[in-house]
């Protein structure tokens, strides 16, 4: 299911410097063509079907099909992601229709405060096993039994 | 053919950029991520500077990307689900007897804390009945699907573990006063040993992917976890499909070539991984097996799992429970081999039941079935919907996937590393817990070796463990300061040969594929799935190889080797493939010598030796180590005995 | 999806033509060119016009383009070096026992006079020493590699062959004074049946490939001479090299679907070809075996040629000399299942036994080898070139190739013809031999079924043959006047839909490839080509099925059926692509019925059905033939029985 | 091995309105790009290596380089086609050197007279076993013996 631009959606992400599905395509595959200001895979043969490019696209302007190696026409699995939950719409071939919302987060997008109420390292156990949180909370480490 | 170099005569010479950190963490996986989370906690009250390099973008890099639908290790220690000596023996069966013990129980003993972290920072876990707003950390307990794994709504797993790496990255940033200390989108292609030191690691060198840029790193310790290897083989779908490996495809074997280039030994490199999944999609079939609980039938509707003559000469590993993973692609196999395909995995029946019983249950059990797949292999849901297949309806095929380098999974190939001091034995510790055979050089996750099924959760918990480990290796080496062997310009002219060699011959020839004097990557990439589908035991001889075969292999990648000298890139993006395709080529050499090397099938349904097709305990429930030494450019491999830790 | 029409809204509208003739041969085969050069004979001095369109340029198309370096049907009946009997026999053992003894028979009459014809041509036919300057028609005696086989310098073959097929079409045009009666680079898409009389052939329509020009022939009799199939089945290697198939890659199932479409019977349909070739070149073996008579070796070294275990269930056959063709074929897999390859063409051994004793003759035998490779399969000789394999050096790797439809070669699917008057039995004749069930509806050489082992000098001469026939069936038809079921005008909405969908959707996305609502016709080959891999027999299950694959192969098929109608062309090279593949389609869903319908394994190591592994003589041993009937959209099959001729 | 022209030696056969490449290809891949008036070859993955295109151009513009598939570089295959025998370099990876010359034709090219020296059909034999050859020679077609 390697990912394609509707043309007429995408503005190019509005001239930034850099799109938001090349930002975030792990596999370096959205590229813009800057003559037209649109975004296009450069290596389809290379996408994993991530849907990263799909959900993070601000103008939906991308979508999947199915690999032709396998996969026969007219179905479609169409994300939208929201801050704390993905809604997914699922077209058979023919014709069927299923829906879907799942959870993506519990705390809001940026909110993570990854040391907070976590107390200072206790230098003197670098070189024993336990990590920072397991030492501040006291917990000794086991070793295998006998 | 004559040896090219690059001296800029064609192509544009690029900017140079050097970097001097304390601790560098190549890759922004789910192990790197842990690294920084560690690291940074012990380094910045010390002033130690961490930087972090990943080719993506950590938001969405690495093996969790798409998201994953559940946690695979969790031990769930603190509400006594199980001991950390279970988890031991469950991996060391499934890995048919050789693992390191130490490793996997430093893992187990840790992991819990991990999987507590992502619940606080907001990672959907599914919770028992009534204990939904209780954490785990507190005594809450996770839906199980198996014995170890617990349900999750992943979507946004990397998502969110990346805004903690991120934001501990930040803290380190801001306090030891850097510029940067998050590089996206540079590849690094080659690790520098010093130049006045033996075996002790320097630096590193690479190109951004956005850019004209050739990055220099200079680092104390490097930790090199850059994931598994995928695109070796030829894979089942050869042409638009190629893309959908279950492993991504994007993990390019960067972490084994990385560290054997330098001389970092390594252990189980015969081991590889090939998982059962469904057929097409490769969505994985866990979920299906543990929590649907589905049968899985042959071609004629046996339930072939049941058929233990297939694997029972494979003794005393057979008589585990569970079987381990490789025995359970013998069963299958064994039913595609004598053509009683196709295997199906019967999705409608407990579903159906549960339709009788209770509709609601029913109805969770097929949307689960949907989320496993929304949540991490987007893709099968796709094949499901082309197909007109509705889980409630109709059965699913299954398949063995073309085989993948992953020592995090139910496979284990990497490097061999210093165990945790306080439980391994002194032939396992030269310092420091995960550092290589190389001084300073540290791994985790995918690249440590002998200690699968870590997973997700024990890969982050083995880049913490490793991180904070590289910290007391720097507290221990203040005054080391790094002498690199090569400059920011010779690295350019180094990284950038691909470039020069496609600006001077791209004319040669009216279309720029068919040229005779260089490779694009891309058809060096269809040259080594070739040779490692055909000789090496891949899909096409059903996973058999024998010695002529491995040795034709051998000769058939040292020619390849040569020409990737010839290498032509037209664009970033396709300079990173160049360089992607050298990561592949030495891992794939690597895999063939151990495979040559151990003399028995180990891992039969992963590989077989059909000229050694008895699994021997006798000669060989042990290591294999190979070491690539850099000064003479020769392999060595090596029996290390494997030691008993736990009962 | 939609159904879409071509209405000339988006693409442009082509040029028409209709062309009137009395006999259209279509293709420009060895077949085609056999036909033209003794139907023009026949037909000229009657007015009788006479027409050929080839696809490509009849000097180098179809399977001789590349030139061939032996006739491998030469009985030598002159100088008493074979009978026809032997000749019915032979094909007989080496095609499983079922054969129409009547055609193979007139085959062997006849096929000499044509190598006569060559050699007065001009073609470079070995002559045994001293008889040089002699004529093979005037008892001169050729040089053999094999009983049947006669070695030639055939680079030219084709092109001499074109020159007198070209001559005598000439003749024909001059005298009946059509304006043109050769049409190259114009491909044929579908025969038109007659609009008032059941089941009687009227005409053809097909799209020129260098102009926008739809061509409508009318013809009183046709001849359906396309050649085989290739690209049905997945290749050995995938990439570029995926091209290099033994038999040509051009070789689209024309001739199959395009009879099969208007209702034509089939015969044998099942019987695929993998031939035994040297491995990625696909060089022909049989000069090695038989001229310069080299070993073949697993990948201990043993001559597995010699092990009749694999073999010795498959009685009668097993006991023929030569053992049959895809019984070879079973005892070097045998040796790749077991994991006991590679298989080598131990290719030095007798050139170094002959240096020992003659070095001239050493130096011939070398020479022999190369030519063998440059005279018809040049890639081969690249591969022995880029991998430093000389062959008086080093053996070289053989291999299984993927399955191809053929029925000149040691294979037989085709259709159901009439035999020859003078010695069919009255059950397999019903007017004018090469006739199929269609009334004046012709085929030769790769079109007609259960008469293998034409090869190149036999394919002429079945066309010739047919030719002949031919005429006898115009002058039995004087009267007659197509009535076509289309006009130029629809045939040309239909032909162009694929221009018409490709514009109309093109800018739909960014990237022509990547779209919705229409697939390109390289990526339905790719579909097509995993389908018959994976579950009709191909490479990746050495050449297994069974029953539930082959049902899933149908509705796969069936699928991708309704997915080509919105194949896009971007231009006319692609769309001859598209409706290449569109004859593909129907000719593998041909091949897989016919699987279907034969409940055992009649052809062991062309494809085995794993749930009926056995030969079955008792309940087999006869034709299985089938049919589409045109009018209700629906196939029959049935089973015919064998008829002996020849003791 | 798909073929690869060489920009330099390519004229694009003069402006001619098919060039030779093309007129020859028997699966109709080499292409001219009428803006530079050169050719190449459009589908090389579809290229079966038959030489037809390499011995036909007149500018000797066109060779063939191993299928990336399983061909190491450095290698050649070269035809030289005359009129009736053709020659062959073959350059191995390691630099050795091969020569081969092989008859192609016994006779001049456009002289075959088909039906030279052949009388006309006798259509008494039309639906007789035997073509007009053995007619001609008054030969008699077997029949299966008993
Ligand atoms: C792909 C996948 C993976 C899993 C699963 C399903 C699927 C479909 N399943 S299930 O099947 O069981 O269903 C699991 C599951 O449900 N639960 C679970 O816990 N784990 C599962 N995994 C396994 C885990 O994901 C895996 O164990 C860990 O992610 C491994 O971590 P790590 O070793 O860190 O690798 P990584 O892929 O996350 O990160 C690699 C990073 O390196 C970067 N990189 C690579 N090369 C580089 C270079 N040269 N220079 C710079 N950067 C460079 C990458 O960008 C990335 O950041
Ligand atoms: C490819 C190949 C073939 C052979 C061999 C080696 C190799 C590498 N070997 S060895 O292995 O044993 O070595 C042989 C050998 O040495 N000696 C021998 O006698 N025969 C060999 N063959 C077999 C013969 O070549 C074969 O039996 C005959 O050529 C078959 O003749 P025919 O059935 O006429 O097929 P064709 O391929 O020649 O011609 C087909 C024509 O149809 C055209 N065409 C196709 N579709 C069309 C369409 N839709 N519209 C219009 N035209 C449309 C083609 O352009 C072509 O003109
Ligand atoms: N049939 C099975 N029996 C036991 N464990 C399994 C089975 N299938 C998968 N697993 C485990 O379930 C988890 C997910 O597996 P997979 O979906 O195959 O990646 C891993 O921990 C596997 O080891
Ligand atoms: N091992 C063999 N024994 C007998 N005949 C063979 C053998 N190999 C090839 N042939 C014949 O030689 C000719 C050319 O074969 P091939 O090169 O395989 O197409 C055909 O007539 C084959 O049937
Ligand atoms: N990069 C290269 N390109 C082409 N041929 C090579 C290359 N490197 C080595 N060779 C050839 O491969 C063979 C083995 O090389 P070597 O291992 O260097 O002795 C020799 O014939 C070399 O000429
Ligand atoms: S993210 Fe969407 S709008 Fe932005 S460039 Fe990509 S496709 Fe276009
Ligand atoms: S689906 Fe994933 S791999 Fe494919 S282009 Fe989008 S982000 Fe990249
Ligand atoms: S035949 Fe040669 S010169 Fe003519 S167009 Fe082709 S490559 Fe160019
Ligand atoms: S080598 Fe043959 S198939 Fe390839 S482009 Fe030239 S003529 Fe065409
Ligand atoms: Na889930």
């Amino acid at each position: 299911m390697p990912s394609f631009v509707i043309t007429e959606k995408c503005d190019g992400c509005k001239g930034q410097e850099r799109t938001a599905c090349m930002y975030i395509c792990p596999n370096d595959l959205m590229k813009l063509d800057t003559d037209r200001m649109k975004a296009f895979n450069q290596e389809p043969n290379q996408c994993w079907e991530c849907y990263n490019c799909v959900k993070i696209c601000p103008q939906q302007a991308i979508e999947v099909r199915g690999y032709a190696d396998f996969n026969p026409l007219g179905a479609n699995v169409i994300p939208l992601r929201g801050t704390d939950a993905i809604m997914w719409t699922i077209k058979f071939r023919d014709g069927r229709l299923k829906r879907f919302k799942f959870d993506i987060r519990k705390t809001p997008e940026g909110s993570i405060d990854p040391y907070g109420g976590k107390p200072d390292p206790d230098y003197s156990n670098i070189k024993e096993p336990g990590l920072f949180t397991h030492h501040s909370r006291g917990e000794k480490m086991p070793v295998p039994s006998e | 053919m004559e040896k090219e170099t690059c001296t800029f005569s064609y192509c544009k010479q690029p900017e140079t950029t050097v970097v001097e950190t304390d601790i560098l963490l190549i890759g922004g996986g789910m192990g790197s991520c842990g690294a920084a989370y560690e690291a940074c906690k012990w380094a910045t009250p010390k002033g130690i500077k961490v930087t972090l390099v990943d080719k993506a973008a950590i938001d969405r890099s690495g093996a969790v990307a798409m998201g994953l639908s559940a946690i695979n290790t969790y031990l769930g220690l603190n509400v006594g689900e199980n001991t950390v000596e279970d988890y031991v023996r469950y991996v060391r069966g499934d890995l048919m007897g050789i693992i390191r013990d130490d490793i996997v129980y430093d893992v187990g003993r840790h992991v819990d804390d991990s999987v507590y972290l992502f619940d606080e920072w907001g990672l959907p876990i599914w919770k028992q009945p009534g204990e939904e707003n209780k954490k785990l950390g507190e005594g809450a307990r996770a839906v199980r699907s198996g014995r170890w794994q617990a349900m999750i709504s992943g979507e946004s797993y990397k998502v969110i573990v990346a805004e903690a790496a991120k934001k501990a990255l930040e803290y380190n940033r801001e306090a030891t006063g850097q510029q940067q200390n998050l590089f996206e989108r540079v590849f690094i292609t080659r690790l520098l040993l010093d130049e006045k030191e033996d075996n002790r690691i320097a630096g590193a060198i690479g190109i951004s992917v956005r850019e004209n840029k050739v990055y220099l790193f200079k680092a104390k310790t490097i930790l090199n976890a850059c994931g598994g290897g995928v695109n070796t083989y030829r894979p089942r779908s050869t042409d638009e499909g190629m893309g959908r490996t279950w492993y991504p495809v994007w993990n390019s074997s960067s972490t084994t070539t990385m560290g054997v280039q330098v001389g970092a030994e390594l252990t189980l490199m015969e081991n590889v991984f090939v998982p059962t999944r469904f057929k097409d999609g490769y969505g994985p079939v866990g979920t299906f097996f543990l929590f649907l609980k589905c049968q899985a039938t042959n071609g004629l509707g046996e339930g072939y799992v049941q058929n233990m003559d297939a694997i029972s000469k494979y003794k005393p590993y057979c008589d585990m429970t569970p079987v381990p993973t490789c025995l359970r692609n013998v069963q299958m196999l064994e039913e595609m081999r004598n053509g009683k395909g196709p295997i199906m995995m019967q999705t409608a029946e407990p579903i159906q039941k549960a339709r009788a019983e209770d509709k609601k249950k029913a109805k969770e059990l097929e949307i689960a079935a949907w989320e496993d797949f929304l949540d991490m292999t987007i893709g099968q849901a796709g094949v499901w919907a082309s197909n007109n297949i509705a889980p409630e309806e109709k059965p699913s095929e299954m398949m063995p996937t073309e085989p993948y380098f992953i020592g995090s999974h139910a496979a284990c190939s990497g490097f061999w590393v210093s165990g945790p001091p306080d439980i391994a034995p002194k032939e396992w510790q030269w310092g420091y817990t995960r550092m290589t055979t190389v001084n300073g050089l540290f791994t985790a996750a995918d690249g440590v070796g002998a200690s699968g099924h870590k997973f997700s959760s024990g890969s982050f918990t083995d880049g913490r463990i490793a991180g904070k480990s590289m910290v007391a290796f720097v507290l221990d080496n203040m005054d080391y300061t790094p002498t690199l062997t090569t400059t920011a310009e010779d690295a350019a002219k180094e990284l950038y040969l691909p470039f020069e060699i496609f600006e001077k011959y791209k004319n040669y020839t009216t279309a720029a594929d068919i040229n005779p004097n260089y490779l694009r990557p891309k058809q060096a990439q269809a040259r080594l799935m070739k040779i490692m589908d055909e000789y090496a035991a891949g899909v096409s001889t059903w996973y058999q190889t024998n010695k002529p075969m491995l040795e034709l292999a051998l000769e058939k990648l040292q020619f390849l080797k040569e020409d990737l000298s010839r290498l032509a890139a037209e664009d970033l993006h396709e300079l990173m493939r160049c360089w992607e395709m050298v990561h592949r080529l030495w891992t794939a050499e690597a895999h063939v010598r151990h495979m040559l090397f151990r003399e028995e099938t180990r891992y039969p349904g992963y590989y077989f030796r059909a000229d050694f097709p008895e699994l021997d305990d006798e000669n060989w429930k042990c290591f294999v180590n190979s070491k690539y030494d850099p000064k003479t450019g020769k392999w060595s491999l090596r029996k290390v005995p494997y030691i008993q830790l736990v009962k």
